[in-house]
């Protein structure tokens, strides 16, 4: 039991978290989400060179073997640097949906593994929540090919994909995995602004040719990537939440009001404490999580989700905590504080709100 | 003890809702209800309503030729109005500057001013805040300098919303910094177009652009827009601060949200449960306004209690909007609107889930704004509790 | 609209509040509890004298006229100096049952009303949480005369009761109340002791012959009773919520700490304004509910629940802060808070608890 | 970072947690799930359990006779403890005299006191609170003057747990009044057969007898029961508060309760949100627990963050404790026990829930002693944040 960093877990850590001080934050992110892709494809380079894209994946499919301690490692930082670069979906959902199925997507394991190839996940659909297992979009054989036909909405960096993963109901055979060329859907898909500064695209899959990923067992690998997705898509919640604690404790102690600092209120001292609580509490709970899932502990599934629901909990109580004690300032466009929030609720919106995790907690519980 | 209003009233409430229903343009309806913006124009448009049936200023006395409601008619009347997609009317004209200027004013002032205001002919602005003065406004820094028939003012206001449409400002200003800080401030009225002064926008986190920053330089305001004292305008500012505070729990506002997210639920759904618990704490604010409303017309008054107004009002209505969010899930996730199916169809989910978010974001000051409810937790210990 | 009280009303407030403050709280409570009856029969003399029992009746039956205004207005004083008076249990409960029955309860409402009977009604049983409406307990039709076989548990004064009102599930009919003369199960009563100076019993009921009612309409009857049941329970919860954060507010301008009160530090005044408004809001919508059955609005019922779930929430919040901000002495038996707090907590357990009132609240609102 | 204990430490949980269960008595542990009182005699039992293999005095280093585990052991030996309905050893002699004794105490006193805790020998009770001195220990008034050979102690003590079952108290003291607050305190043991002392028992909420007030009147304590120096007393209390802290957050208890309770529910039922709400909450906090354990391994001090461990475990183990209310419902509204069915049988439901709102009243006091969470805030708030 060690929740300290070895010699790898702290270069990694501190090579990602310098590059984003050097190169990150909110100026920045927002220059990035206006370029053509969303992103800055110079970082993304980086990312690839500094072997960042690797860490998640094991050694014998070309990454460093660090597992989710990796993800997590390096979502953190992003989170802190509001970066809007594509790790979550196409390092962390999709590496991790291909790293489970073999030979057959070595290429495309390797594309990604290299920054080579960005891919998404075409996932949600519009009126449909969190209900993943059932997807209106369709697969079907037509002479001896799969086509898709769908709307799939929200899917991060569509623009700047070269390829999605498709979740689609198959015909009398239930929730299926495809993969579909960017090329396909070039002409349907509809860009937009996520609230965060990331970007995303609404995709229109008319008769999208197709390849299938999985053999009947999407759903089960499909899940079991979101365990890891989880778990770093809270990381960048804490690395988000953190940045905002720490901005507001430091406000609190230079701010002045009706004569004194804004951090000799008690009533102030008390909800600070408490923020640090929560962000300590996110921390401890998603290092445990990552440890678990790489270490392949039984109840890393559940942690899994116990570990994001408390990043949740405690992002928003962070945030929204964060901006009442700015006062007015908080408010702003001008501070980062904003851009912490609106990327901890983007992510509670794109993974899930507490009460759909709470629910399959339950039943793993159960 | 009855619950029930008289039959009159009710009257009163199915005319104002009837009235206002039957003349809110569809496009404004419709942005309301979206939780888009409306633009100036659109904000005049609905107000020109308001005004031609003197419903604009509709707190002010009939002496002041406001429509002279009692408590009971005031009230009924914000709930009617609450209860439509209809934007709230801008505040700084009517409930701001205008009781100011009927109670403190001199007659050729409230000649000049009051009648523009109801009609909907001046918008207003308010110059109170400053960069470090936010609820603390002990420590205002604009100074005034008498220079004959003049006050050359210099300094700088923030939070100043709609300054960029404003054609007047009110404005708190130093008139003498040798004093105690509160005893040395003047009430003026500033003209937006005297030279020297600024505008630079402040961009908010739901990407709108409502607040500015003013600043003025060497701006000369004529003697005759002093409003009472000079001195006394730290008074005259607090009252128009107690003044606002019971009107500010947005009750109704709340009440027609939470019923349309009901209309979207299974009555078995878990989201069920979580509108009922916010609506359960919006019936308990309700029947509180109402009581102390009871209290106003058997000639009591409710005094800083109505804090709790303001305090429990903001924060049903933030839970009210994030519960929305939570209910629309990755539909809410996106900020641009329109997107189309292939066949050219406009989806039902995004439009309605637009806004959702800034909406969300924008509703965050509301705990801030009008007296933090910090601020109001302090008056309500001091002046309620007296700890 | 109008929360003012009038004069009756007033007059009803006032002497119920000085018969309180002369002759309840806590050590008065606590001595009649080891009472045979487990309440001061002189007190309920007193009660049934100044019209109390009558106030909640119609005219017609005898009663003030008060509704359930009249039971809110007696049950908060009550409250407030921790009566153990079956006031609740016999006057509100049983008689708003026996009111709506008609002639052929009329000597029973009347004794009552008079406070020559006291009622109590058989509800709970073991182990089924707030299943009202399938009570294990049965009743038959024996040689044309009801009988009832079954336990009923934590029922309120049984030791004192002339009678029950029994919760019975009809053989192919559901639900039906029935009547039980207290002798018949003199025998099988197991008298306790509730954790709030209340005493309460189990009942064996075992071929206890038994007069049916309701016509089939039980549940109805029932339900309709419990309207005014929770809002008079809830007034009972906010007598004693005012009185514990009265006491409180009192200790904290008193006690000092650290060489101050209590009362200045910042992080307790916000905690006794936010308790300060928790006991408003439940004193409005409690009066709200209490007119809108009164007066027999459309939302009476939904409010009824609504008032009775603030109640407990605003009970709770109080109650807890309460013992939290006097510290230790706040758990000693020496003060009245702990008294307050537990009898809150028995409502809450008999009346039902937030979550269950909140699911019907639910359906009535669909 | 890796999650898993070593083979060797879970080895020793399984141990530890082996060898109580093999030796828990079925009476007191059947009493401590129910949540009934135990007696002295059923505590001592116990303890000689615990003291038979030298895990009385857990915490104690080898040095004095403790089983000297590291910190990883201490804390496996808690969570093993912890999963069992065990009761909790009586704190005044091994967690906090104790240490207090092997850190000032001169070799003659460790001699006479330490063997006697480690065994179970002497039950002590704790003599810090006064009545108008709880969480502020600076404004104590017993007073101990010397008189030859003896300091005569007189004075009043309150919150002294099980005070009617002890054999020592230990005990804060101003020996000089003429100094700062802080400075005239000393640490005197006392033997509580020394006549002058009176107890009086101070009955809780939840019925219960299990603190009093101690009055101290002329009592003669011998000058070699002085711990360390004169005047010094205050620096040691203070040691000692700060070593309970880490220990304090009771999450294997509340595991092992939550745990019951999701036994008892379907996955469907609302209760089990409720339950997974708080089982989310407790895995944050114990693996926070790890986290300041794994500072600590690696040499680090967690210090006050461990505040942090005091606020929510006990916060969790109210909320617990409050779900158990909620999930029994009116089961739990009666306090007497053993009702019988007609047919003699005692029904399921009562007994389990007997003690059930009895244990809700006693936990409150969890965020009212060892430091209020209100001072383990302010503690944080300056340890930690610097403010």
């Amino acid at each position: 039991m060690n929740f300290e960093y070895d010699e790898t877990e702290q270069m990694l850590a501190d090579s990602v978290h310098r590059f984003m001080d050097d190169t990150a934050g909110m100026e920045k992110a927002r220059a990035d989400a206006a370029l053509d892709k969303g992103y800055s494809a110079d970082s993304w380079n980086t990312c690839a060179e500094m072997g960042w894209l690797a860490a998640p994946f094991a050694e014998e499919n070309g990454g460093f073997g660090l597992g989710a301690v990796g993800s997590m490692i390096v979502e953190e930082a992003l989170g802190k640097g509001l970066s809007p670069l594509p790790y979550l979906t196409s390092v962390v959902f999709s590496g991790k949906i291909l790293e489970q199925l073999g030979e057959a997507v070595e290429d495309l394991l390797e594309g990604v593994i290299s920054g080579e190839k960005v891919l998404s996940i075409a996932l949600h659909e519009t009126g449909k929540g969190y209900g993943y297992e059932t997807p209106s979009t369709t697969a079907t054989l037509q002479n001896g090919e799969w086509v898709v036909n769908g709307a799939k909405s929200n899917v991060v960096s569509a623009g700047a994909a070269d390829g999605f993963i498709v979740s689609a109901t198959v015909d009398g055979d239930g929730f299926g995995l495809f993969y579909v060329e960017a090329g396909e859907v070039a002409a349907n898909i509809r860009e937009i602004n996520l609230v965060d500064n990331r970007r995303a695209g609404h995709i229109s899959f008319v008769a999208a040719k197709a390849a299938r990923l999985d053999e009947g067992n999407g759903l089960e690998i499909f899940d079991n990537a979101l365990d890891e997705v989880l778990i770093a898509a809270a990381s960048e919640n804490l690395g988000a939440m953190q940045a905002a604690f720490d901005q507001t404790l430091e406000y609190a102690k230079i701010r002045k009001q009706f004569g004194k600092e804004l951090g000799k209120f008690q009533v102030l001292q008390h909800r600070l404490v408490d923020m640090s609580i929560k962000v300590e509490e996110a921390r401890s709970i998603i290092m445990a999580a990552a440890m678990a899932l790489k270490e392949g502990h039984e109840d890393a599934k559940s942690l899994s989700r116990a570990a994001w629901v408390q990043s949740l909990w405690s992002g928003r109580h962070v945030g929204e905590e964060a901006i009442q004690i700015h006062g007015g300032i908080g408010m702003t466009d001008e501070l980062e504080i904003g851009d912490f929030v609106k990327r901890i609720n983007a992510n509670e919106l794109l993974f899930g709100i507490p009460m759909h995790h709470i629910e399959r907690y339950n039943t793993l519980m159960a | 003890m009855d619950l029930a209003f008289s039959p009159e009233d009710l009257q009163f409430y199915e005319h104002v809702r009837d009235t206002l229903a039957a003349n809110l343009p569809a496009d404004i309806e419709e942005k309301e209800r979206l939780g888009q913006r409306l633009s100036k124009e659109d904000m005049l448009r609905w107000q020109d309503v308001l005004a031609a049936n003197n419903w604009l200023a509709a707190g002010w006395p009939a002496e002041y030729g406001g429509p002279g409601f009692n408590a009971t008619r005031r009230y009924l009347f914000e709930q009617a109005y609450g209860s439509l997609y209809a934007p709230p009317p801008v505040q700084f004209g009517i409930t701001m500057v205008g009781p100011v200027i009927y109670n403190y004013a001199n007659q050729e002032q409230k000649d000049r001013f009051l009648p523009a205001i109801r009609e909907n002919k001046v918008w207003w602005c308010q110059g109170y805040s400053e960069p470090g003065a936010g609820s603390d406004l002990a420590s205002l820094k604009t100074k005034a300098v008498r220079d004959g028939d003049h006050y050359v003012v210099n300094g700088q206001k923030t939070w100043t919303t709609w300054a960029h449409w404003a054609d007047w400002m009110f404005c708190l200003v130093k008139t003498d910094t040798t004093c105690k800080p509160q005893a040395g401030i003047s009430f003026l009225l500033i003209d937006m177009k005297t030279p020297g002064i600024t505008i630079r926008p402040i961009k908010t986190i739901d990407g709108d652009h409502e607040v500015n920053e003013v600043f003025l330089e060497n701006v000369r305001v004529p003697v005759e827009n002093l409003i009472g004292e000079e001195g006394a305008g730290w008074g005259y500012g607090k009252a128009l601060l107690e003044h606002e505070r019971f009107i500010m729990s947005g009750s109704a506002r709340s009440r027609r949200n939470l019923k349309e997210l009901r209309k979207q639920v299974a009555a078995n759904s878990p989201f069920a449960q979580e509108i009922s618990r916010l609506e359960i704490q919006l019936r308990a604010l309700e029947f509180l306004e109402l009581r102390l409303l009871s209290t106003m017309n058997a000639g009591g008054n409710p005094g800083p209690r109505a804090s709790a107004l303001k305090i429990r009002g903001t924060e049903i209505a933030q839970a009210i909007s994030r519960l929305r969010l939570e209910m629309l899930g990755p539909d809410a996730v996106g900020v641009s609107q329109g997107f189309m199916e292939a066949d050219g169809s406009l989806p039902a989910g995004p439009a309605e889930a637009a806004m959702a978010m800034p909406t969300y974001l924008n509703l965050r000051k509301l705990t801030i704004w009008g007296g933090s409810n910090e601020i109001q937790r302090m008056v309500m210990a001091k002046a309620t509790l007296g700890l």
